[in-house]
């Protein structure tokens, strides 16, 4: 038995209970929340250090075999995912200790951030289509309750879209669980894949292949179906937005990496192309909606859309060094877009306001937070030697070496574009002066320890930042690694059914 | 001030609300064998609750609650990831049931049926938390504007 | 006492329920008819009711059912027939009854009489408004509620 | 009766759909209702239809004689029952508080947040 | 080497700690640096003029083939010499420069920063590293440009510099890409060893296109050559460093590197000499319009890049040779002359030559340096830029292809410089003394230094050319397909170039004669130049947020119906097309129900309808309820009784819910007009069709086994229940559960929280300032 | 199935067809709310049937839980309808 | 015998059903409309659970059949009563044909209270309720 398969799952469910158990006690909760994480980050670390030496591990919950049961399955690419998680939620949880209101503190905020990413990391482990639809539930229930936490009017209008179209996603995936489950009489994923093989009428799954992208494709907010986003993602607290940003479209990548290498594998000519038309379009769309905007998070919100094509571009390719690329994409995106959105916070911690056009004048009073910004930031555009700019890198050798010359020069564009917002945002924040030179400081001096606790996670993530650009080889070979198991679906069926074919009824 | 309830209401939600937190007690403990099971139980439970704050008022149910709604989801959820745990002393893969007999009244405990009685606080729980905020906001916005929205 | 009483008719509900008649069962159901009683001990008051009762119950029953089948198929010819033969108003009966549960078992037997159906007790519980179908009689239905009133309160005396 | 069904999950998707369209927040809501039940029915329905033997294993026996309705889409429907009753409860709420504070019932003043 | 660079860096990153140990000396102390790294690869001069050339190895991304391997030849080597040199002067001058500036330190950090870039994209052997290396130059110079950041002018210039670099820089990289591609590798050496296949591929013209793109942005040249001067919004020893030696000089350098490998074919030759004959001219034509000194020079810089760029496109051992001679030459009277510029500016205060005249006596040793300086930029003898310009000529003249047109474009070029120089040099220095802001003297020594090097060094090596051959041979070898053997001399004899290089003279001294009178003149051209290439950038910027908002407009609409439709119809348009398309639907339509089973399908149906159509709402909700309760009971006649049992209570707790929640809603309106009814009923008519479709196709196609067999055989002897959906929900499948509960658990935080919390009431901290989105 | 029961549970589903058209017409909240109330009391009867009919007693446990708890739909509304919730039918 | 009883008791509990079902939609008014589903359904479901009890003939069964009619017994008075009370009171419109009305005098909208036109000085106020407010 190896626990660190389910831990990820089960520690945050824990410190979700334990929390909510405990909602009185304002020190227990923030105990837990950072305890909490760090265990999660500790386990999930334990299991992307078992699986690179083991291969794909997979427990059998109930100790019901597959394809009865659920088994929790942990590829490379889950793992990544879940170190990606712990990562996030560990420097969320400690930038919450400072940035968190009491009122939402004493209302429920740190059991939701736990069962946040108790759902994340689900979605991440599981091996079943419609558990997965469970965590994507939780996760989903979570984040409305994050997103509406202190009910402004922002929030109210912004959750009500959020709300709406991602419950649209979630019946999407329902009916095509219930479509599947009628086709193939099975729902363990490995099973899916391997049923599917076997069936005549091949049509029937690319229609079920459609359902899925859709339904993910709401969740990872593609064009044209990431409306939700744009829409509420500035209208959190910070801290749940940096969640948000970090982790939340990344699950629905996530699924369509799963569903799209390992069960709907048969027809990429079909499948995979309207995926890449899907990616440039993403890309695209995204970057321009940055272009138009003013408002810190709005832009980075955009941004969270047109980086997300990048990771479906990589998908869409489906050559091994296009997924190479996509995983590699998402672990340095959720880093990267994570880390905006906490300077985002500090930023408006200390000026009040998202606003660009209100702010400025930080690189003069403030340089540590200038260059803090500026890691992720020309990272996000893809500037060397940073994360983004590898990750980029790949997405686009791989389009040339495909020969997409399409979606390159989006892509190619695309980073030009999101280059032009990262430097918007500095002119305006960073640069220029403030516009009332006497009023520079209205809000009232930020502690000693709020600040640490809110800089601290940025750095940190900062470093991952500069770490894994400056040292691309570790992470290549674990995204090359991942990409080689996700393009052999024979192993990952091996490992959650076993060699035998007997076992099909 | 419009009454909770009225004298036929409170009287038969006395004689009911026990009546239907036995059944929903009985729906929980036979749901392994028969239809039934947590969640069922627990909405019963919950159904039950709601008709007592119907007749009663808020506070009367909490006063026969005793215990915080949001206690009960917390406790129950806690009780459900629990007992996954057992299986991992063992050694098995969590989740994996285990069985016990207690000894005296030969009832068959196991690691199921506790996690059902977490399902079943945590229905309860979650059910009671939500009507009843939306029945206190209700409260303080009507003492706002008293006896305003009365037109018969 | 009362306790007691009630604790055994929950401890009978869940045999039935169960329909496990088993000794043991039937004290599986008395630890939850307790447990439950124990809940709501505070809200429950004095109770009047009393299971040496049973002959009398019986013949209620028999009596109640009667009038049951009786008027609901008075009620059913008004249905099917087109014209309406029936007179309905809103009458006040005064009460015999005195305690809470007294009232509330009368005024739920009135309802499921055929023809009559509770609306309200009034706040000082003297009265029962009931709105009944057949006024052509006032008085004679005035004597048949009186005569249920009767024999129901004698289930509790 | 699975074609019969068919079509009437169809109609009632639709009518979920309209419903969704209309600008009035409650109907919003009362539309994602129906949309959940539709999908629910749809598993349902999908897996097969059985009359008369629900997936219950008679006592004192090990296994059902003869056929039994699937059991798993009924524990993966009642599954999403509870979900799809959490999820509407709480947008059920959410419709309440955006109209207390937003004062506006209509959809179409809700649009401050995007542009 | 690799670590010299790596350790630059580093060294950038502790200015900020250096400045508070060294205070104002700080800028010496790290000149320091690259000086050491000049001496380190003076050492290894014999070697490299013998021919030879070092390749450092050191491994970074293997997988993706990428190394920091550094590849010294004769070019890096030159490159790495005049940037280490230059940089080591610049940081001195810079010291003295910004003496008590403010942000003084963060200056060092970059520039030291943007150094060590320069230095590693010369060296670079693999492709990626190179790019690498190009976009922290970019990044770095962006910093630079909008050093006195506060100045919205600065920013503006800051921006357009970077997205014309970075823009360039993007192609650079698909270019790269293709070439890695095509090479089947990403080192240049091995590249530059197979440039015959290379020429020869299908990616070739592509891939050159997208190089080029990068190197032109890069280098200014024409038709991207108008970032530079607004470029010189920077400090001046950033415009010096920036713009003689280094930056500018990347696309040049990156040309020449790949000369072996892709030069040499037509498309090649055309493109490199059409376009830098253009941009000399241009950059010519530009400069002498301005009276401000640093855009002066820095459009004659554009011209000189136009020059480099001309001769590696003639690319024959002629050309190559005036390549080397002219890149050294500008590299030494430029970054002379933008220090003295430099110099200029600090003591009396305006850039304006046309403000300033007669300084000569004022500042005797800046204005010999300046003499020097102009002198070679003018192309007189006997200083290097002579030479250079000589070597042009004659490299012109060689060309194979638009050889007229080449040289009528060379020769203006020529003439207008001489003017330019003139101005530069005469103006300030010359003539009657005019009053300046402040009152100029000659500078603090450390500002002499630089540009009286460098002058000297114009002077020395057009004195004594043949110190340079072994140098330019070994470079122009190495940029060249076959052994360059240069043979320099002030003196080829009287030949055409010479006559050319006269008869410039003679232009050049008129044209600065009547400058007022020619700028005048070309002032009239003002309506022309705002069409130029720069008002294409602007309009490019504005229309990229022109097409934003349009686009956010329409998609991002706050409609919720219009992201509800969308989403519906593409489902419906991916889902409709496989269903028709990959799939041809074949269903049986066999109804085989009792009466009662039709009804309740009916009722169901009808329930739904009419919550449809109710206006009020809480009949509709009633409404529901029936469809509630119908479902219930279409779950009892198909042998699902806790479903039944789960779906009735729900259905009764949702209607208790939606009657305390509507309690406080307004009644439905009827909002929407006939049209949109229409439109939203066809749209909701589709999806029906569709998932009626999608059921009969599965009802009726190929259906495989069910794994809950094994439930059903199970349950009782393994889990220990006889209800097999319990044992499912609470063993089979007990995590869907374990989620389940959690998403309830969720749902009633949520509920409670949107309830019971109102942030803007609640808040117990006065800070920070509520989260709220301000508009 | 026999005759009785199938004629039986026409005529239970033609009650609940009548049941809904009271719901659909109307016209006041109180009427709808009566018609739901009767439409489960049918339901209670038509799943006994339904018991019956296939043999299958474990469905009386829907009924039981129908009959203990579908009414408080109505308690639900006559609550909203006596604390004065805006009417609009 | 069993079966013909047991036939009786479905085919009766269903007719009364449907009566109770067609009375709502021909009743002229709430109250009427009540009187003619609470009871004939209530007689209806019991005796269809009869018939249950007879057919399975199983104590947990029979238990069963009992438990609904006890259930339905007492949910069903409770819920047309609530129903009933506030239709009247929210001011359901009664038949034309109404002969009288005791109650409506005796309501006061305003204060909610239901007098019994017995008052004395000393009882006229309000009992005390051990409900809070709500
Ligand atoms: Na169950
Ligand atoms: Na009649």
């Amino acid at each position: 038995m190896m626990p660190q398969i389910a831990l990820p799952i089960l520690i945050p469910l824990l410190a979700g209970a334990v929390s909510l158990v405990f909602w009185r006690s304002r020190g227990m909760q923030r105990f837990v929340a950072v305890a909490g994480t760090a265990g999660l980050l500790i386990t999930a670390i334990w299991l992307l250090a078992t699986v690179n030496r083991e291969g794909i591990l997979v427990m059998h919950m109930g100790n019901w075999q597959a394809p009865f049961g659920i088994s929790l399955v942990a590829d490379l690419l889950g793992a990544i995912m879940v170190v990606l998680t712990g990562i996030i939620g560990f420097a969320v949880a400690l930038y919450s200790l400072a940035a968190t209101g009491r009122g939402h503190e004493k209302f429920g905020y740190f059991p939701l951030m736990h069962l946040l990413l108790a759902g994340v990391a689900g979605a991440f482990l599981t091996g079943d289509i419609f558990n997965l639809y469970v965590w994507f539930e939780v996760m989903l229930v979570a984040s409305f309750a994050l997103l509406i936490l202190g009910s402004e009017k922002a929030q109210m209008e912004g959750a009500i879209k959020y709300v709406t179209l991602n419950l649209v996603s979630s019946v999407i995936f329902l009916v095509a669980v219930g479509l599947l489950y009628g086709m193939v009489g099975t729902l363990n994923m490995a099973d899916i894949a391997r049923r599917i093989a076997t069936l005549e009428d091949t049509g029937m799954v690319d229609v079920l292949a459609m359902m899925f992208m859709v339904a993910f494709g709401i969740k990872a907010a593609a064009f044209p179906l990431f409306f939700w986003l744009p829409a509420s993602y500035h209208t959190p607290p910070v801290a749940v937005s940096a969640l948000f940003a970090g982790l939340l479209t990344k699950v629905g990548v996530y699924a369509l990496y799963r569903v799209f290498t390992l069960i709907f594998n048969q027809s990429p000519g079909y499948t995979h192309e309207i995926l890449l038309w899907g990616a440039g379009l993403t890309m695209l769309s995204g970057v321009l909606g940055a272009a138009a905007q003013y408002e810190f998070r709005r832009i980075l919100s955009f941004h969270i859309v047109s980086q997300i094509g990048y990771m479906i571009l990589g998908l869409a390719l489906f050559t091994p060094l296009a997924i190479i690329g996509g995983v590699f994409y998402i672990m340095h995106h959720i880093i990267v877009k994570t880390n905006l959105f906490l300077v985002s916070g500090i930023v408006r911690r200390l000026r009040g306001t998202y606003q660009l056009k209100q702010l400025g004048g930080l690189y003069r009073s403030h340089p540590w937070l200038a260059v803090l910004f500026l890691i992720p930031a020309l990272s996000l555009a893809g500037m060397p030697p940073l994360s983004g700019f590898f990750a980029k890198f790949i997405v686009i050798r791989a389009g040339v070496e495909a020969e997409a010359w399409g979606v390159t020069f989006i892509a190619l564009l695309v980073g030009l574009l999101t280059l032009y917002s990262m430097v918007k945002i500095w002119n305006e924040v960073f640069w220029k002066a403030p516009p009332e030179e006497g009023d520079i400081d209205p809000y009232p001096a930020v502690g000693h320890r709020e600040m640490w606790l809110m800089t601290a996670p940025v750095v940190g993530l900062a470093l991952c930042t500069l770490f894994i650009g400056l040292n691309a080889e570790p992470i290549y070979a674990l995204a090359e690694a991942s990409a080689n198991q996700l393009l052999d679906p024979s192993r990952y069926i091996e490992a959650v059914l076993g060699e035998s074919e007997e076992v099909m009824p | 001030m419009i009454k909770p309830g009225t004298l036929i209401l409170t009287v038969a939600a006395r004689l009911l609300m026990p009546l239907q937190l036995l059944f929903s007690v009985f729906l929980l403990l036979r749901g392994h064998d028969e239809p039934g099971g947590g969640f069922i139980a627990g909405l019963v439970a919950a159904g039950a609750f709601a008709l007592y704050l119907f007749a009663f008022g808020r506070r009367a149910m909490h006063a026969i609650l005793k215990v915080s709604p949001r206690d009960l989801v917390g406790m129950g959820l806690l009780l459900g990831v629990l007992s996954t745990l057992p299986a991992w002393w063992v050694g098995d893969p969590f989740f994996t049931a285990q069985w016990w007999t207690i000894p005296i009244i030969d009832f068959k405990a196991s690691t199921p049926l506790i996690f059902d009685i977490g399902v079943y606080l945590v229905v309860l729980g979650s059910v009671l938390t939500a009507i009843s905020a939306l029945i206190k906001t209700d409260q303080e916005d009507q003492s706002d504007s008293e006896e305003a929205t009365w037109n018969p | 006492m009362i306790g007691a009483a009630w604790n055994l008719l929950l401890g009978f509900a869940w045999v039935v329920l169960t329909g496990d008649f088993s000794g043991r069962n039937l004290l599986a159901g008395l630890v939850f008819g307790y447990v439950v009683l124990a809940l709501i001990q505070s809200q429950v008051p004095a109770l009047a009711g009393h299971a040496q009762r049973l002959p009398r119950l019986i013949m209620f029953i028999g009596f109640f059912l009667k009038e049951l089948v009786l008027a609901n198929l008075k009620v059913a010819f008004d249905i099917i027939t087109p014209p309406w033969y029936m007179k309905p108003g809103v009458i006040a009966m005064p009460l015999k009854a005195s305690n809470e549960f007294e009232i509330a078992f009368v005024a739920n037997l009135i309802s499921l009489t055929p023809g009559t159906l509770t609306l309200d007790v009034s706040d000082d519980r003297r009265v029962l408004y009931i709105h009944a179908m057949f006024l052509d009689d006032e008085d004679e239905l005035r004597r048949s509620l009186a005569e249920l009133e009767r024999r129901a309160l004698e289930l509790f005396h | 009766m699975e074609p019969l069904m068919a079509v009437s999950i169809g109609i009632l998707f639709a009518t979920a759909i309209y419903m969704m369209l209309r600008r009035s927040i409650v109907k919003l809501v009362i539309g994602l209702m129906l949309l959940s039940n539709a999908a629910n029915l749809l598993i349902f329905v999908t897996a097969g239809l059985t009359r008369g033997a629900p997936p219950l294993v008679p006592p004192g026996m090990s296994a059902p004689e003869g056929a039994v309705a699937d059991p798993l889409p009924q524990a993966l429907v009642l599954t999403a029952i509870v979900i799809a009753f959490g999820v509407l409860s709480f947008a059920v709420v959410l419709v309440r508080r955006a109209w207390e504070i937003v004062r506006a019932d209509d959809l179409d003043k809700m649009k401050d947040t995007d542009t | 080497m690799q670590l010299a660079v790596l350790m630059g860096f580093l060294l950038a990153a502790v200015a900020p700690l250096l400045h508070h140990w060294f205070g104002g000396q700080t800028a010496r102390v790290m000149a320091a640096y690259p000086a050491l790294i000049a001496v380190w690869l003076l050492g290894l001069a014999p070697e490299i003029l013998a021919g030879e050339t070092l390749l450092l190895e050191w491994a970074w991304v293997p997988g993706l083939d990428i190394s920091l391997t550094f590849f010294i030849d004769g070019l890096a080597w030159l490159f790495a010499m005049l940037i280490t040199v230059i940089g080591a002067l610049v940081l001195v001058y810079a010291g003295e420069y910004l003496r008590g500036h403010r942000d003084l330190a963060r200056f060092l950090v970059i520039i030291t920063a943007f150094m060590m870039s320069m230095l590693g994209l010369v060296l670079a052997d693999n492709l990626v590293t190179l790019f690498v290396f190009w976009e922290l130059t970019s990044i770095t110079s962006y910093l630079l440009i909008g050093f006195n950041h506060t100045d919205p002018e600065a920013r503006k210039s800051a921006l357009q510099g970077l997205f014309v670099t970075a823009g360039g820089g993007l192609a650079l990289l698909a270019g790269f890409a293709m070439l890695g591609v095509a090479g089947d590798s990403w080192s240049l050496v091995e590249l530059n060893a197979q440039g015959e296949a290379l020429r020869e591929h299908a990616l070739y013209a592509p891939l050159l296109v997208c190089v080029l793109l990068g190197a032109f942005t890069k280098s200014a040249q024409f038709p991207f050559h108008f970032w530079l001067p607004n470029a010189m919004a920077a400090p001046t020893p950033v415009s010096a460093y920036l713009h003689s030696a280094t930056m500018v000089k990347a696309g040049i350098y990156l040309l020449a590197r790949l000369h072996p490998s892709l030069g040499g074919t037509e498309l090649w030759v055309i493109t490199l000499s059409l376009v830098g004959a253009l941009t000399m001219a241009t950059g010519a034509f530009l400069a002498i319009q301005h009276t401000n000194i640093k855009k002066l020079l820095a459009y004659s810089t554009i011209m000189a890049l136009g020059t480099l760029t001309m001769l590696l496109g003639i690319g024959t051992e002629g050309a190559l040779t005036a390549f080397v001679v002219f890149l050294l030459a500008h590299s030494l009277y430029k970054g002379a002359l933008f220090m003295v510029a430099g110099i200029l500016d600090h003591e009396t205060g305006t850039k304006d030559v046309t403000a300033m005249g007669g300084l000569r006596p004022l500042m005797p040793r800046t204005a010999v340096v300046a003499v020097v300086a102009g002198l070679s930029l003018a192309g007189l003898p006997p200083l290097l830029g002579f030479l250079g310009k000589e070597l042009m000529f004659k490299a012109v003249l060689e060309a194979d292809a638009w050889r007229w047109l080449i040289l009528l474009l060379a020769f203006t070029a020529a003439f207008l410089t001489l003017a330019v120089a003139a101005v530069v040099v005469l103006r300030p220095f010359a003539g009657k003394r005019r009053e300046t802001p402040n009152a100029p003297h000659d500078p603090h020594r450390d500002m002499l230094l630089g540009p009286a090097l460098l002058a000297g060094l114009s002077l020395v090596f057009g004195l004594a050319p043949g110190l340079l051959e072994g140098l330019v041979s070994a470079t122009a070898s190495g940029i060249g397909t076959a052994e360059v053997a240069a043979h320099l001399t002030l003196w080829y004899g009287v030949n055409l170039p010479l006559m050319l290089s006269l008869v410039s003279l003679v232009l050049g001294i008129l044209v600065f004669r009547h400058w007022d009178r020619v700028r005048a003149a070309l002032a009239r051209l003002e309506p022309l130049m705002a069409r130029g290439p720069e008002a294409g950038y602007e309009a490019m910027m504005r229309g990229l947020v022109t097409v934003a908002e349009g686009q956010t407009r329409v998609l991002q609409s706050g409609y919720i119906r219009n992201y509800l439709v969308m989403t519906l119809l593409v489902l419906l348009g991916l889902v409709g097309h496989a269903l028709f398309f990959r799939h041809s639907p074949s269903f049986s339509f066999s109804v085989d129900a009792y009466f009662h089973e039709v009804v309740t399908a009916g009722l169901m149906v009808a329930g739904a309808v009419t919550a449809c159509v109710m206006r009020s709402r809480l009949a509709a909700v009633a409404a529901v309820g029936i469809m509630g309760f119908s479902i219930a009971l279409t779950f009892v006649l198909f042998s699902a009784p806790d479903l039944a049992i789960t779906q009735l209570l729900v259905e009764t707790l949702t209607v208790i819910l939606l009657v305390l929640v509507l309690f406080r809603l307004p009644r439905f309106a009827t909002l929407s007009t006939t049209t949109e009814r229409l439109r939203d009923l066809v749209v909701a008519g589709l999806m029906g069709t569709m998932v009626t479709l999608l059921m009969l196709s599965v009802l009726g196609g190929e259906r495989l086994p069910r794994i809950s067999d094994y439930m059903v055989e199970n349950s009782q002897p393994l889990g220990h229940g006889h209800n097999i959906v319990n044992v499912i929900l609470v063993d089979f499948r007990a995590l869907d559960t374990l989620g389940e509960m959690f998403v309830l658990a969720l749902a009633a935080i949520g509920v409670y929280a949107m309830m019971r919390f109102h942030a803007e009431k609640y808040d117990a901290k006065p800070t920070p300032p509520p989260e709220r989105y301000d508009d | 199935m026999s005759t009785v029961i199938l004629l039986s549970l026409a005529l239970m589903c033609l009650a609940l067809c009548l049941a809904f058209v009271r719901l659909f017409k109307g016209p006041s909240l109180p009427d709808r709310v009566v018609a739901l109330e009767l439409f489960s009391s049918i339901l209670v009867g038509t799943i006994g049937l339904v018991a019956i009919a296939t043999d299958v007693p474990s469905l009386l446990d829907v009924a039981i839980v129908m009959a203990l708890m579908a009414f408080m739909a109505a308690i639900g509304f006559a609550r909203f309808l006596e604390r004065g919730g805006p009417r609009d039918d | 015998m069993i079966e013909l009883l047991k036939g009786t008791l479905i085919l009766v509990g269903a007719v009364f059903m449907f009566l109770a079902a067609l009375g709502l939609v021909r009743m002229p008014d709430l109250l009427t409309r009540m009187h003619a589903t609470t009871k004939a359904a209530t007689l209806g479901a019991t005796l269809i659970m009869l018939a249950v009890a007879l057919h399975f003939g199983e104590v947990a069964v029979v238990a069963r059949a009992f438990g609904v009619i006890l259930f339905i017994m007492i949910t069903a008075p409770v819920a047309a009563h609530v129903i009933g009370r506030a239709g009247y009171f929210v001011g359901a419109r009664l038949w034309s044909g109404t002969v009288k009305d005791e109650l409506r005098p005796n309501y006061d909208p305003l204060t909610h209270e239901l007098k019994s036109g017995l008052e004395t000085q000393e009882n006229a106020k309000r009992h005390p309720r051990e409900t809070d407010s709500d």
